[in-house]
């Protein structure tokens, strides 16, 4: 783990920019505690390792593994969080939520609002996704919709580790819910190494590459499908901007429509099926902000209308890949 | 169970004050619905006043409470100021919570009253992480979470109590058995005492006469010192009897007339006030005294309550997250 | 209640309406079972009275009231489903689908695809929601947009006495789950009564009103704050047309374009909150398939972005009302 | 519990063929994982083989079974074709899914595997509804709902044996206790034994060495019995272990080399192989010959399913309600 040495390496994935922020957040501030089922060292920090070294390095007290008990789990983090605690919880994929959304959406997200401001629920839920394992079709859900529909808990899916290390820093330090998704599949991908007590606000998307002719927004896995697909298209002549949003709720209207101002066009990316999904909103107010500046309708690029399927070629089939949006990208230029 | 904890002459008479309280409020609050000043959705606590009235006074302002929407006897018992209570549910802006909250949600974390649910069974995993907190910080305090019968049965207490007792948490589950969960029996949604199940996690847990102040007192006082002593969770059955419908309104047709008549009968709170006098603790003058004055302070909440001002929609934007929105 | 008496009313509420079609469906199907926390008639056939007369009529065995425990509820209707019973669950709030978020989304929505067809989930979950009674942030929310992002369970919302019957035959008939949504604060409200084994189909929507300056789109409560506004604009000189979706998923994509194609304005209206809500998904496809054909952005008005508010005036201001619709529309033919 | 049932001789064969086929198609499933041949996520039961075994020789073809992602044990032991399966787990369209489902949803209603779920703890609300509809139908049939050690602490296990006690539900739960839930132990997860929790519902509740075909085999069957004669549901904790580590490429270092050593040493399979030759109840040549018999439908089924069609993208479009989506 990237955490103990002292000498930063160059280059870090994922998993290892996740480990170290949390371990820099818990060095830094003694109120940051970690639970989730197998997060300590004994269970060997997390089925893949996520948060690795962490109870040996901070005591059982701080880093506790915990019971298959996802309502236990939130709950124990709200009730630490009400007076003065920053847990960061662990459930441990995005579709185990499921049995923890009363707790996520009935009380995290609400009891400020509820009491008037007198209580906060300053916790980070940690949660893995993503399609490409052949999970099949209860362990690859992106929820993000759910989230983002529901006033008071705020979204974030990173896709690299300097903003991976750079959002679980401010999530951890953001006095309300924060739902912090991570992509499972893309943990490994060696990448530049976040610097110590980096911050990566939430709320601001970040503009991987500029372009004139039409802007892609995605998030998470999706960029490493888009970043392809903006080389593609510019040896076709089309100069694509790559927006990814990082945050999905609230997410960053000035860059988008900035953006979109600009080229005119407009695509939305992400694994979630397509239907009333975060493309639906985003592509609802472009078009409300720049009612007929737009010189194509507004494409939204989902996950296939269905539960994620096992059989390797249709899970593949199932999410956008890069060709899917060199497509839609040139039938929009059409 | 012998040698159990006796609550001292003085102590005795703040447990039935406590409950007078909670009874005056309660017929209070009956009445200024009835006659149209207020309008909420009001769950009665009547014939439930033993229960946290002999709890708390084995609690400080720094040990929590977590409640549920049948709960203004748990806040009232913890020490939420009468004014606090009436505004919030009149909606107002002096209410504990700006009246955003509203009766099923009163929170006041002065006197550690942490969170008030709508939600049958989420007391228990907040409480567990008051708790936590406490055993993290070694501050010596408690939780209690409070919740009926019916959530008894739901998964969250099954996950709660398990953690609690794998963490050796100091928290209180107090089940108050009523008897009911909304229309519904307790005896046709389980097989077995709610007590018994603290075995399957366990726990100590115990089924008390929740009407009677001295057991009440007792049970609570030794669970509580168990879990201030780093010993862990309890469970406590509390049996009790809700005198009134599941929330106001409900003509309650479906609850069987005689038991019912027979627990108003028994009615806990004028029982424990002639057990009082009987015993010698205090006298009837000094008990009309503690009564008028509560009248008074109620007449007082009410008043108060039903001349603050409604909050502004500005406030639609204020306290979903910690910045305003826009 | 309705169901025992010969005669039929000339009225009938939607309380009334969804217990007779339900008790006609019990009639005609020895299949359809009925489950939930107290709607058995010892239980007064839950606290709205919507299941009462049911077990006294069809036996204890197959209307049942349950402990609380909407894991089990559900699970029980998916496990009896599995073998050809048709039961109607109710989970009493639409808050409370937050604890069995599980067996709904990654079980009854996914399992007819996960087995290859080889099973399906023939259930209808009730459940009752809606701002006005003062109830404050945890029994209000209107999250059917949840549901209509997860491919395999369908969603309805009726309106009126008459579609509250139709459609719930229609959902017992339905071979998938169905998700029916019951606004409490307007189950009192008595209107034309429905006919015997009357349908409306799962999918169609219904034009209310027509009209060919603005399209409003919407379902449940807020049609009754939209007929209002239809008659105020219609003084004003606008003529709307009022669309009542009554399948929220899959919505009736046929009509509302129709509609919109040729009014060339729309507006859609729900309690939900607004962002992320059906109306980004509505308001996406009317922006994809009439792109330059819209003579003004399409509108969105939803609930306040918050939880739903106790205190009286905040409650009101939450949900869209009549003058808001009126507003929006003038706002739209400016 | 003197006079338990006894499996006769030809039962006894049967559950040994069942453990026999268990164990060597799990064998095969990680040699054709690890020469990578075929990619899934793979949960292997390899230690808990009795178990199915001995509880599936006392049931038909139209008793229910719901099982988990750690599942091919309970659908080999239930009938299920080791073509459709492989078949399936290799993604194909002659699986039982048409490859849509996967290892983790493998479903065969024709032997009764009417689900089998990634989701911990989802098997026993489900399980309850197939049992409701035998109990509709008086069918006679049973359920039963596998989950493991770690399940037995999640909520969905509560509401399950609370309304299965409640409903008096022909359903037996199988809590296969393997010692491990991913990577932490169950003694870090509960102070209780699982079956010891049965107190809670009212429900009878045996922990048996699920080890032993003949002690899981006279629990199996006299749960089911009680079952059929409509006197309701039981818990079973069936104790085994899990002898390689969570899913197929964890290295298990968490798990202790000595107990893991010794439970490998008293590996079930062999062991109940020879008790068989030991007792007269069957020879060498006889097991061999079955053994033999195994290994050639397994040859033939992964040559079979590794041979079928890949489904076609349309099937994306199917299944996801009755209609085809357009
Ligand atoms: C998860 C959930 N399910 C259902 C309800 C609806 N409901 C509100 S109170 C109640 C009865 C609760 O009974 P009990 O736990 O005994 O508490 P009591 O009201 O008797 O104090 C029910 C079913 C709810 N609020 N939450
Ligand atoms: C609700 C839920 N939480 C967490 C997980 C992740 N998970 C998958 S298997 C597993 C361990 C389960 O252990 P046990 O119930 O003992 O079954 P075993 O794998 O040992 O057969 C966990 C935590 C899950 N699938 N579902
Ligand atoms: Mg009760
Ligand atoms: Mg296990």
């Amino acid at each position: 783990m990237a955490t103990q040495t002292a000498a930063k390496p160059a280059k870090a994935n994922i998993l290892q920019a996740i480990n170290a922020a949390i371990a820099d957040a818990m060095e830094s501030d003694d109120n940051v505690v970690v639970l989730g089922e197998d997060v300590a060292d004994p269970e060997e920090g997390g089925v893949c390792g996520v948060t690795k070294g962490l109870s040996s390095r901070f005591g059982d007290a701080r880093v506790r593994s915990t019971p298959i008990s996802e309502q236990a789990i939130v709950g124990a983090a709200i009730g630490a969080s009400l007076v003065g605690f920053k847990p960061v919880a662990e459930i441990m994929l995005m579709n185990f939520t499921t049995v923890a959304m009363d707790m996520i959406v009935n009380h995290a997200a609400k009891l400020r609002f509820m009491s008037g401001g007198q209580t906060h629920v300053p916790i980070v839920i940690r949660t893995m996704t993503g399609t490409g394992f052949a999970s099949g079709g209860q362990h690859c859900d992106y929820l993000e919709a759910w989230f983002a529909h529901t006033a008071g808990i705020k979204v974030v899916a990173p896709s690299s580790p300097r903003d991976a290390y750079g959002l679980m820093r401010s999530a951890i330090d953001d006095p309300d819910p924060v739902l912090f998704i991570e992509n499972l599949p893309t943990y490994w991908t060696p990448a530049e190494a976040p610097e110590k007590d980096h911050r990566v606000p939430i709320g601001k998307a970040n503009v991987l590459s500029e372009g004139s002719d039409v802007t892609i927004i995605a998030y998470a896995r999706m960029i490493q499908e888009a970043m392809p697909a903006v080389a593609q298209l510019a040896e076709a002549g089309i100069s694509a901007e790559l927006i990814d949003l990082r945050t999905i709720a609230p997410w960053d209207r000035d860059t988008v429509l900035a953006s979109v101002a600009r080229t005119g066009r407009a695509m939305i990316v992400h694994e979630a099926v397509t239907p009333f999904g975060v493309g639906a909103e985003i592509g609802s107010v472009l078009n409300e902000e720049l009612f007929g500046k737009l010189k194509a309708p507004v494409k939204r690029l989902g996950g296939a209308f269905c539960a994620v399927p096992f059989s390797k070629p249709l899970e593949t089939a199932f999410a956008p890949q890069t060709a899917d949006i060199v497509d839609a990208a040139k039938a929009l230029m059409a | 169970m012998t040698n159990r904890a006796v609550p001292d002459a003085g102590t005795q008479i703040e447990i039935y004050r406590r409950m007078a309280l909670i009874k005056a409020n309660d017929e209070r609050s009956r009445k200024v619905i009835m006659t149209g000043r207020l309008v909420m959705p009001y769950y009665s606590p009547r014939g439930q006043e033993v229960i946290p009235s002999a709890i708390s006074v084995n609690l400080t302002d720094e040990d929590y409470v977590c409640t549920i929407y049948r709960g203004s006897h748990d806040q009232l018992a913890k020490g939420l100021p009468l004014k606090d209570l009436w505004a919030e549910v009149a909606g107002r802006t002096t209410g504990t919570c700006k009246g955003k909250g509203g009766p099923m949600h009163v929170t006041y974390p002065t006197k550690g009253i942490m969170v008030t649910t709508g939600i049958v069974g989420s007391t228990m995993p907040i409480a567990n992480g008051l708790a936590w907190a406490s055993q993290l910080r070694g501050d010596g305090r408690v939780t209690v979470a409070n919740f009926g019968d019916g959530a008894a049965n739901i998964g969250a207490f099954h996950e709660s109590l398990n953690l609690a007792s794998v963490w050796k948490l100091p928290v209180i589950f107090v089940c108050q058995n009523n008897e009911w969960g909304e229309h519904t029996a307790y005896d046709k949604t389980s097989n077995v005492k709610v007590a018994d199940r603290a075995a399957a996690y366990g726990i100590p847990g115990e089924r008390v006469d929740g009407n009677d102040p001295f057991a009440m007192y007792a049970a609570a006082r030794e669970a509580i010192e168990r879990a201030r002593a780093g010993e862990g969770p309890t469970l406590i059955e509390a049996m009790t009897y809700r005198f009134h419908g599941h929330v106001f309104g409900d003509q309650d047709a479906y609850m069987d007339k005689e038991r019912k008549a027979r627990a108003m009968a028994d009615d806990p709170v004028p029982r424990f006030r002639a057990r009082l006098i009987a015993d010698g603790v205090a006298d009837e003058e000094q008990l009309a005294e503690i009564e008028a004055g509560i009248e008074a302070q109620i007449d007082e909440a009410v008043e108060f309550a039903l001349a603050s001002d409604f909050p502004g929609v500005e406030e639609l934007k204020r306290d979903v997250f910690a910045e305003e929105l826009n």
